[in-house]
This record gives C-alpha cells, structure tokens and sequence, in this order.
C-alpha cells in the first residue's frame, strides 16, 4: 500500500523541476508568451530529452511505459513554471486516445513518434462537452470537413486528432489540403488553441468510424487530469509567491505576512490546496489503474482544481497587492493559467453535471 | 420611505431630458478613451457648464455655474445622462480631486488661476500619491522635497500615475520634514510635469493595458510657493480629497449595467443550441447576483437619503467599496463561465464577446479590490471604525520579545 | 425622495424595540421557548397594546393603515429578540390576503379583529411552494379535507388560513368539527409550525373558489419579507453580541476583538448585513407601494438573508467559542431562528428559481 | 503509488474478516450510548483484545495484546469493522489519551496500577483540560493545586468535561506553580472522582443535549504522588497525548458515511413528487461535495503513506482538521436544504428524518469547528508551522502604545 511517490516518481518530478527552474525562467517565459504559438523548439526539445513525451507510451513502441500519475507529475511541474509547452495535448491526450481506438500499426507508428518528440498533435474535443458557433466536423467519403473550435496546441502541431460527433477519431496531417488553422488568442499566453477548418481534407481514423467513443472518453478524462495538475502546479507556485513576498514586503513598519489576516489568507490557500493535490494524485492514478474510477475521477479534479485554484489566484495576487496587479513580477501568468485551465474541456458546471450523469444521479 | 421626487425636481428632471434630447447628439463618445480631452469633447463641456450640468456647484468666479449644492439635482443628472447613456463631461483627478482641494484649502491666487483651466479641459492633471514602498501605508512615502533657497528639490518614485504620460501638472505628496512623526512630515505640491528631472515610465497591468505609470523624480525643482496648504500638512490636505476619492469606488449604475449585460449574454448565447439561461445553474447565479445588485442599489439610495437629511450613519458607507468591487469581480465571473472556452478569449480574437471586456473587467475589479486599500484594510477600517473594535496593538520592539 | 425610516418610522421601530428589550429577556424568551406554542399571552397583549397587530390593517377597519415596510421594521424587532409571537402570519401574511380576496364583509369582520388582536390566524401555504409526504387540501361541497403541512403558527391560533391548491383560500376555524392540529417540533422554540388534518371541516372562502391565486401570492410575499426582516434583526443582534463578547473575552492576554482573524470576520458579518438591510427595505416597501416589483423583491429579499445570516449565524458562533456551542448564553436562539428562516416559505433554491421564472427567465 | 496490499496484509484482513463473520453478531450497538461501558461491551472489548484488534500494542503485562506497531494492520482493522458495520471496542479518553501517556512518561507503578482496567473499561476516565476562561488559550489553565504536607489541594473549574458524570477517575491539569512562566507551572494529576470537594453539572449544548459537564474543585485533596512526570511539566506530558487527540479528528470515514447518506436522501426524498436528485442545483452541491469527500479520503491515505514510511510531510497534516469538520458541516447543510422544512424538524416531531440527525450534526460539526482549538487558531498553526509565517508579534506595553 503506497499512496505517494515511488522514489523513482520523485527522481521524474525533480528532474523536470530543475528543468523547469534552469531552463524556465519567467523572462523566457515572457518571450515565448510574445509568440503566441505556446511553443518553444529549445524547452521542447529539452522535454523529449527528459523523456517525458514518452510517460504514457508503451514499452513496446519505445516509450518508458509509465502511467497517467506520472504523467500529472510532469504536468504539474510545467504548470508550477508556467511553462509554454503542448505537453497535455501531444504526451497525454493523444497517445491515450491512440493506445485505446488504433490499429496496431497505427499504435507503433504514432505512439513511437509520440515517445521521440518527433510528432506533435493539436487534441480538439470541445464540441464532444458542448458546441459553440455551430461548430461540427463531418465525414463524407473518407474526407473531413466542417469547423472544429479550441483545438488544443493546434498552433505548434503537425497533426490534429478531432472528435468527429461523439463517437469518431480522425488524425489530420497539418499540412494536408482544406486545412485552415486559425489561431485563437486567449488570456494565457503560454498556452493556445485555435479554430479548425477542414474543407474535404484527408484523414486516418482510428479504430474505424464510429469505434472510437471509448477512446474520445480516455482522451477528455487525461486532458481534464492534465488541466487539474496544471492548476495544482500553479496554485502551488502561487502560494509560494506570497508567502515569500509577504516575508519581505514591509507596511505599519512590519513584514505584511506577520499580520493576522493576511496569514489567514494564506493558511486558507493552504488548506485547499492540500487535499486537493491528494484529488488530483488519485484521478491521474485512476486513469491507468483504475478504469472504473478513471472518468469521474477525472471530472472531480477538474472542476475541484478549478474552483480552489480560482480562489488562490484571487487570493495570492491580492496578497501581492499593486504589484499583483502589475505586470513587474508577472504573477498574472499563473492568474491566466489557472483562468484557461478552468473553461477549457468544460467548465467546472458542465464537468460536475457529466460526474453525475456517470454516475447515473442524472436524469 | 417615498420614492417620488418633489414637484420643483420633477421640473428639473424633465429640464435635463429635454436638454439631452435636443443636444444629446453632439456629446462625444461616452466613454473617453485613454489621452487628453478632444476639442469635442471640451466643447460639450463648456455646454455642460453653462446648463449646470457640469461643475454645478462650482462659484462662477472660477469658472464654474455657481449653484448651491443640491444633491438630488446632481443625483438626477447622473441618472438622466446614463439613462440617455450621454457623456456626463470630462473627467479626471484634476476635476474629481484637485479643484474641490482647492475649493476648500487653497489660497484665493491658486483658485483664481487653476480651477478655471481645470474644468474646461485646458491643463490636465495627475495624482502623485502612491509609491511603491508605500501601498496600504500611504503615508509611509519616501519622495522627499529638500529646500534650496526658494525652491524645493525632489528625489524619489511615484507608482500608479493614471494619464502621467499627458498631464500638464501633477498634485503631489512630498516629504518635506523628514523628522516629523510620518502623518506630519508631508506636504502638497502642484508640480508641472515638463519640470525638467521628471521621466514618466508605463506601467503595464495584467489586463496588458499601460493606463497607469511610474513617475522618478531627480533633483525636480519646483518653487516653494507652489504648496497646498502649510508645510507638513499636505496628509490634511490629501484627505480633503482622499473622501472624494472613497465616494466614487461605489458605483452601483456600474453593476446594474454589468448586471444588465450578463443576463443579455445568458438569454443570447447557446451551447449546443441550447440557450445558457436554460440552465438551472447560471440561472441560479444570476439571481443571486441579481439579488446583490439590488441591494447595492438600494443602499446608495439610502445612503444619498442619509447626505439628504444630514444624517450621518458611518457603517453603510464603510462597506460600500469591499462589497461593491467583490460584487462586479462576482458578476464577471458569471460571465466567463458561461461562455466556457469563448470566455477565456482575449486582445483581437476571433469569437471574441464584447471586445474582452468580461476578462478585462474581470481583473480590473480584482485590481480594485487592491487598489485605494486592498481588502484587508477595507475590513481594519470597517472593525475599527465601524464597530469599534480596537486598532492593530503596536508590535513590541524585537528586543523585548 | 426619502429611502429611510421617516421620524414615525423611527419611533414605531424604536417603540417595539424597547417593549422587546424590557418584556422580552433571554430568560423570558426561554420559558416560553418550553412551552413550545411559540406564544405567550402577556407579549402578544403587550403587542396588540403597541398597535402592531393593526400595521397593515387599513383606517377604515379601525387600523393604522400602514405598509409593509412598517411591518417589516416591527418583525425585525421581533427578530432582533427571537420574540416568541405569532406576528408574521396574524399581522402580516393573513391581513394582505383578506385584503386582496375577501369581500367587504369579509373585509370587515376579519381586518377589525386582527387589528384589535382579537383572532390569530395560523397560516398554511407550504404545498404552494412544494408539497411533501403527499400533503394536499381538497374542497368537496363546501367543505374542506386533506393534510396542510407547516401551517404558521397553528399551535397559538383559533382560525387558519389555508391554500387549497394554487388557487383558493380558505378560513376554518380551529375548533370546527374534522379539524386536528398536531405540532410539528422544530429547532427553532421560540416560532412553531404544525400538520393541519381536516376531515370534511366547514371553511369560508377568501372571495370564492378559484379566485385567490393573487391573494396566496401576495401572502406568500408578505411571509417572505417577515422571515427576511426577522433574520435582519436576528443577525444584527448576533453581530452586537460577537462584537461586545470579543471586547470582553481575552485570550493571550488580549481582548480576542483585537485579532486581525477575529476582527475581519466582524467586519464582513456586517459588510454582508448592511447592504442587505437596504434589500429588506425595498422588498418590504414594494409590498404595499410597488406591485410590480413585490413579487421578484420578496424572493431576493428571501434568499439573499437567508444566505447572509446563516453566514452570520455560523461565524458568531464561533466567535463566541466554546461559550458560543453552549445553552449558557443563549445564542443559538438566534442561531436556530435563522436556521429556520431559510427552510420556511421556501428555501434560496426555490425562492430563486421562483425569482427567475417570476422574470420570464425560466424555461 | 500502489494501492494494494502485500500478501501478508491480505490474508491479515481475511483473518479480521473472518473473524467478524464468526463473532460480529456479539458486538453491541455500534455508537455507544452515553454512560459507562455495558456487561456485553466489556465482554466484547476482552474478545477484541485476546485477538489484537483493540488494545493491539499495549504490552501484554499491562493487559494488552502486545503486538508491534504496524500502522497498515491497524487500519486493514479499522477499514473491516467500519465495513462490517461492527463496534471497535471501548472508546474514550482514558483508552485514547490516558494509557498512551502512561506508556510514554508514566512510572511503571502508574502502569501496572490504571492500564489494564482502563482498557477492560472497568475504569473510565474523563479529561479535565479546558477551562472557562482559557479556550483557545488552554495553557492559561487556572485551577490551582497548592501542596499541603503529602496532598495536593485543588481549586478551580473545568469544562467541557465530557462523560464526566459517570466517570471514576480524571486526568487533569492543574497550576502548580503560580509564579512560573505559563507553560512550566501545570501539573498532570490522576483524581478520583468521588473525592470529596468535586462537583459535576451538566452542561446543555446547543444541540440540547448535555453530553458535557463543567466540573467545579472546592478543596480536593489528593496525595501527591498521583501525578504523571514531574512537577510543572504538565504541559509537555498533556501535550503527548494531544497528538493522539489531533489525529481522531480528521477522519474520512466519517464524511464518506455522511455523503452516502445525503445522496441516498437526494434519490429518495421528493417535493411535489419529483426526487430531489433531479434538480440539478442539489446535483451539482452533492458533486462538489463528493469532490472534496474524495480528496480527504485519499488525503487520508496520503498521510497513512507517510506514516508507513517514517516520512514526515507537516503541512498535509496540519490542514485536515480545518477541512474536515467544514466539510462535514456542509455536507449537513445540502441535507437540510434539500430536506425543506422537513430539514428544521428536530426533537421527536412527526416526519422527523433520521432522528434529527442533520440538525443536530450541522451543529455538532460547528461545535468541532470551534473545539480543540477555533478555526482562526487553525489558521494560525498552518500559516506559522506549514507556511513559516511569523508568529503574532507581541503587543508592545500598553504604556508605551
């Protein structure tokens, strides 16, 4: 019975924070955001070093065959850095989603590629939660056209996996004909999505048409995962901001952080994020060890993360009061992150109606 | 409780309605934007000035239309010109701090030659106030002004300086005798900004907007008769203004407006084709949100009830500001949940809703809730003041621990 | 334009107010408590003495002809003390319905009567809001059968005024024949509520049947504006009385009112109550000068102190600590009258959804 | 992370297992009624014991089972009688709190002399700690114990002295040096309760039920060698057993039995014949709810995790009693609202559920909230031992204020 870090768990997650910590810095950070593409060639190269595109793939296909736990360590790590990277999409949606509804060959080939960093794939599932301006891809004839909405890291992508309804998974090549990306600027300028429009495009589907529902679930519940580390990472760094700032900043001649109420504040984010991170440890467990957990699991650390960090980005950069508010320190990239991370794959609502339903409390 | 409004004020009413139908289309946009007053702009408000609808109550030597004070008129332009959603005429600290500092300590020179200037839009004004070391302890500022012969010399770093990049002049607080216990060594300045010695650098928020900036001072000269009242007294002074500043954080109109535009959002937006306010959850929400609403309104009525009959109950004013920003932040976030993905949507992109405003807005009121003392101080100020519970005990010095 | 207690208003506040604080001691409130009738002749006389029971009753049946902002000030009061007395559904619910329905006989006989505290009226309008244990009262040939639920005030009352369906109001006299009141005991001592058993009783309709849906709605409002006003009064005094207690109780050799914790929670108990005292206002005031209005402010009136005082109810508890859990001083009179305020007419859920729907805003 | 159970363990829990299936049908009533221990529980705690499911590592030679620790084994016990639905045994604090003390500081006479009937229950204990005048503040105890020849002559008062009336003995602190610094002047002292001088009145709670007692010393003398350490480290020796006190608050279980219960209502319970679980206002608190009671059940595990690997993680342990008792209050809370007005019936009224549990919990869990030290001491124990925040400054001298 172990409910923590394997020692080879810490080495992963210590590995990627000193990555982060050397590699990461906030003024890098401020470049990448400059970009708008929430890629970085060196930090990704520097990632794929690390191994961490190849957590989720097997042994088989090159990959280190670790599990969604791990995989929400190193997306914590990146959230704690805020950093500019398509992890979630590429290194955990898309090879669940591959290893449950894809051929074998198709397995070996796009899990392999996942595992050496050589492909990157936009994820776009949003209209499986609930579709915006009309937006809906149809397949005729083996050809994928219509509009797909906040396709995750399409930006720096070679492909895109897309639901197709509920119960479709087609990967396109990029750069094939009728592709039209659009990029979608957002508040958090180290992460991206954007419009897809596909007119007549060619694409592979996996598993066949219509096979690939399961696959579509897997792929929703790691990136709601991979959203709930994210924020736990950012909520964390956060907290760590404030205290140490309310360590040196002076008021009424005293440090702000020897003050009653404002210990209080911090105590409060504390507390919150404590279980918490326990939450976000179980679901990401549950998405390789325990499948009959693995979705609602996934929709309570969700909706969970997004609720406590939303309080902790409101409290944190009011604790560093003007300066919170400034860009000078640029807490507002944790702010902004913790923001996407709440809206994206189904606000904290939407995804707490699906637990229900899951659990057959729905209508 | 009545809630008409007498005879003579019906009158008034009807007057401003018909003065907005007739010249209502020749007020520049409502909202201005971010630089100094356009022709327009100025022109309107030499017409508001005229009317009275303008400095109302400022005396006609100055400038102003030289009426008595009545605060329902005041009361019943504001409503008509938001009603009519017209300009209400410019604005700014020159006008909102400046001039009614004057007004009440200024010698009769300074009136005569800044107050005039200032409500017609020809000199623009910033406030020096804050300072980076000095945020919720506003008194604790560093800037300090040593005299040299008939001229103080500045030194030191102003931060949150709206429109410091095209003011004419700035009213400043300087410490003037650095020995005196802090609330005593501070004096107002007015000082114009083409001083050599002044660099204005932009602040950037995290709404990505450089609205605000921070103002260094090296070796600024400025003559000594250029104070606001006596030498250390500039603390007094600030706070004659500092209560007009408190007064204008609590804009109800503001949240019914937000309030308005949130529940038209609900009602138009579909997710999956069915419209938001189909949701019990958002529906839920608003009407808490609504319920808030109401009752800020109702409480700056009854606090303009309390101004009318001179009354003075200090607990509903405390609060009006910590719960006033919460409330708009709360309404915000209603906003942006509801649009899901679209509500994270931002600067020039595509699908975007009212041009970003709700995240904007969003983290603006978060800076409010900082700003002019963040929440923690609202609440010292609301125990202390409100209900009488005692000030922070003073630490006792670290030897004796 | 006058938003605020007019110098009659004042005074009649100021009247109850000290009839409450001299008759009305915690350890009177106590006894009565015991008896668990939620009545005590002396306070209900001395009230009847003060007029209030004729606040709403019109001039020309012998009463003040007042409003129900006035109403609402006087159950404030009665709140502030946790008075037990049978004021919100005698002088309050029952007068606005007989005004709106009854006929002018009708008009006359009962108005005069609650003006002069001759009759208590126990009213029951649970079902309207939301049936349980398959309560529901039925008209056959002029007689009235079934089961009314939570009917206000019973235990005190010789007649009772009960919604029969949506839209019919019937009158029965306590001691008619068929007529069984059985108490039902609540956390709240100071007001009851009972089950109202009717076996083919004889009633007298409120202007007919069928056509007392306005007069039901109109006393359900009014019943909604007193459980508002009561919590108002009922989380001010709790505020009063965390406040002196901090000043006296010390802990670490300081008065516990002197904690930045203890202080900030204080200040927001009465940052929520201030605003919410002007919605109470307004809502109360609506219901005599601004139909439009009534409904939708009586229902955020409702909801809205619900959720601010039982805030309120929790953190004076606990500002009092242990002395705050116990029966020693009393205070969970007031925490328990709040706690029934919420559940009673209507919870915040309900009375929403109702707010929205009233807007046209429900589906 | 690996959520199974060495072979070992799993054939530990088959041996419970089966055991509870042979013996469970003996047990008494789960919740033990107020009052002491009956025949048949004593009979059941000595079957528990003989097997080492209570008293488990107790030394055999103070009656116990005599086991080595080993954490997992506990809970794989703990985990199966809650399944099973079974009583665990005698409860209390001279079980939880009294006999871990005498383990770690008492003398080997005090062992062989209380532990053994204390675990039979042939001995039951109260704690008398808390005082009026010292809540949050415990170590600023009052009641005094001055020596007289070879006895101890106690005076002062206790509360908040639970089973008190029914108890034969008291652990209690006492001030035994007035001129000491507060924390180096308390004594442990173990008092008979049917000493003269001791007066025991119930004390009635919110809830209505008197469950605690206050405890008044007039005079009571007692031999001075009943005490536990030395003079004057009370504190310390108290402080030992508050560990133990510490960790029985946070307990998960508790909340997952709540939860289950509450949604069993929703799925069950309708107004105007709809279930409540269809409306999707109760649906989304119960998932919220679910949310946080998911997260301290694995938070639990967490804790048990670092407790099995000799790990020490301070700030996970700090925070659970905070959590945990809100928690439980509002998953009392959704109860109560979803229940209506059934939600404020209390007592022994007619429609009744659960026999007023849900009231009487909202408040007891306030009760919690409030006891072993307030929310705001919560706070201040995480921002200054998890955070490393400062503590609160000593207030300077009113003098020098």
């Amino acid at each position: 019975m172990e409910f923590g870090l394997s020692d080879e768990q810490k080495m992963l997650q210590e590995s990627v924070k000193r990555f982060v910590e050397a590699q990461v810095p906030l003024d890098r950070v401020r470049e990448i955001a400059e970009t708008r593409t929430g890629f970085d060639t060196q930090i990704w190269n520097g990632l794929v070093e690390l191994g961490v595109t190849a957590v989720l793939v097997p042994e088989e296909q090159g990959g280190a065959g670790l599990g969604g736990f791990e995989a929400a360590l190193v997306q914590e790590c990146l959230g704690w850095g805020v950093v500019p990277a398509p992890f979630a999409a590429t290194a955990m949606m898309a090879p669940v989603a591959i290893r449950e509804a894809a051929s074998p060959e198709q397995q070996s080939d796009w899990l392999a590629r996942i595992a050496t960093g050589d492909v990157r794939i936009g994820v776009g599932l949003a209209e499986v939660v609930g579709a915006r301006e009309g937006a809906e891809l149809k397949l005729q004839s083996g050809k994928l056209s219509g509009k797909a909405l906040f396709v995750l890291d399409a930006q720096s992508a070679d492909h895109l996996l897309l639901a197709v309804g509920a119960n479709t998974l087609a990967l396109v090549d990029a750069r094939a004909n009728g592709v039209e990306i659009t990029p979608l600027n957002g508040i958090d300028r180290t992460r991206v999505f954007a419009e897809v429009q596909l007119d007549g495009s060619a694409c592979e589907l996996l598993g066949g048409e219509g096979n690939a529902a399961g696959a579509i679930q897997k792929a929703l519940d790691m990136g709601r995962v991979a959203l709930a580390a994210d924020n736990l990472g950012a909520a964390q760094h956060m907290i760590e901001k404030t205290v140490a700032y309310s360590l040196e900043r002076q008021q009424f001649k005293r440090v702000i952080g020897s003050f009653q109420g404002y210990k209080h504040m911090c105590a409060e984010m504390a507390a919150d994020v404590e279980p918490a991170r326990s939450l976000v440890w179980y679901a990401a467990h549950c998405q390789s060890a325990i499948p009959a957990d693995a979705s609602v699991m996934a929709c309570h650390a969700k909706a969970h993360l997004a609720e406590v960090c939303t309080e902790v980005a409101n409290k944190a950069t009011l604790g560093h009061g003007g300066m919170g508010f400034t860009d000078l320190l640029g807490l507002h990239y944790w702010f902004k992150r913790i923001g996407y991370n709440r809206q994206v794959l189904g606000g904290p609502e939407a995804v707490r109606a699906q637990a229900a339903a899951l659990q057959g409390l729905a209508a | 409780m009545d809630l008409s409004y007498a005879p003579e004020y019906e009158a008034f009413r009807q007057e401003v309605r018909a003065f907005l139908d007739e010249n209502g289309g020749t007020a520049p946009p409502d909202r201005t934007e971010m630089g100094r007053p356009s022709q327009q702009a100025r022109e309107w408000q030499a017409k508001l000035i005229e009317r009275g609808y303008a400095a109302r109550t400022i005396p006609k030597q100055y400038g102003g239309y030289g009426a008595e004070p009545d605060v329902l008129k005041s009361v019943i332009i504001d409503q008509e010109f938001d009603r009519a959603r017209v300009s209400k005429g410019l604005s700014g600290q020159g006008i909102s701090m400046l001039v009614p500092t004057l007004l009440e300590i200024g010698t009769e020179e300074q009136r005569q030659r800044w107050i005039r200037p200032t409500i017609t839009g020809e000199i623009f004004w910033c406030q020096g106030y804050s300072e980076p070391g000095a945020g919720s302890d506003l008194a604790s500022l560093q800037t300090k002004a040593t005299v040299d012969g008939d001229e103080f010399v500045i030194n030191g770093q102003k931060i949150w300086t709206s429109s410091a990049h095209f003011s004419d002049m700035m009213f400043v607080l300087v410490r003037t005798e650095p020995d005196a216990p802090k609330h005593q060594g501070i004096s107002y300045l007015l000082l114009p900004m083409d001083t050599p010695g002044i660099e204005v650098r932009p602040l950037v928020t995290m709404t990505g907007d450089a609205t605000f900036n921070e103002v260094f001072f090296t070796d600024v000269r400025l003559k000594t008769d250029q104070i606001v009242g006596k030498r250390g007294e500039g603390w007094m002074v600030a706070n004659a203004t500092l209560k007009h500043e408190r007064g204008m954080l609590g804009d109800p109109s503001q949240s019914a407006n937000l309030l308005h535009q949130v529940t038209e959002l609900l009602t138009e937006e579909t997710v999956d084709g069915v419209r938001l306010i189909e949701s019990p959850l958002y529906r839920d929400r608003l009407m808490r949100l609504q319920a808030r609403v109401t009752a800020m309104q109702w409480h700056s009525m009854r606090l303009l009830t309390n101004t009318l009959k001179g009354e003075l109950e200090l607990m509903p004013i405390l609060v009006v500001k910590l719960i006033g920003t919460h409330l708009n932040q709360d309404i915000c976030a209603l906003a942006i949940d509801a649009l899901g993905e679209i509500g994270v949507l931002y600067d020039d992109s595509k699908y975007l809703r009212a041009g970003g405003m709700w995240q904007s807005r969003y983290m603006f009121f978060l800076g409010l809730i900082i700003g002019g003392g963040t929440s923690h101080i609202q609440k010292n100020i609301i125990s202390e003041r409100g209900l009488g519970m005692p000030r922070e005990p003073k630490p006792a010095p670290v030897t004796a621990a």
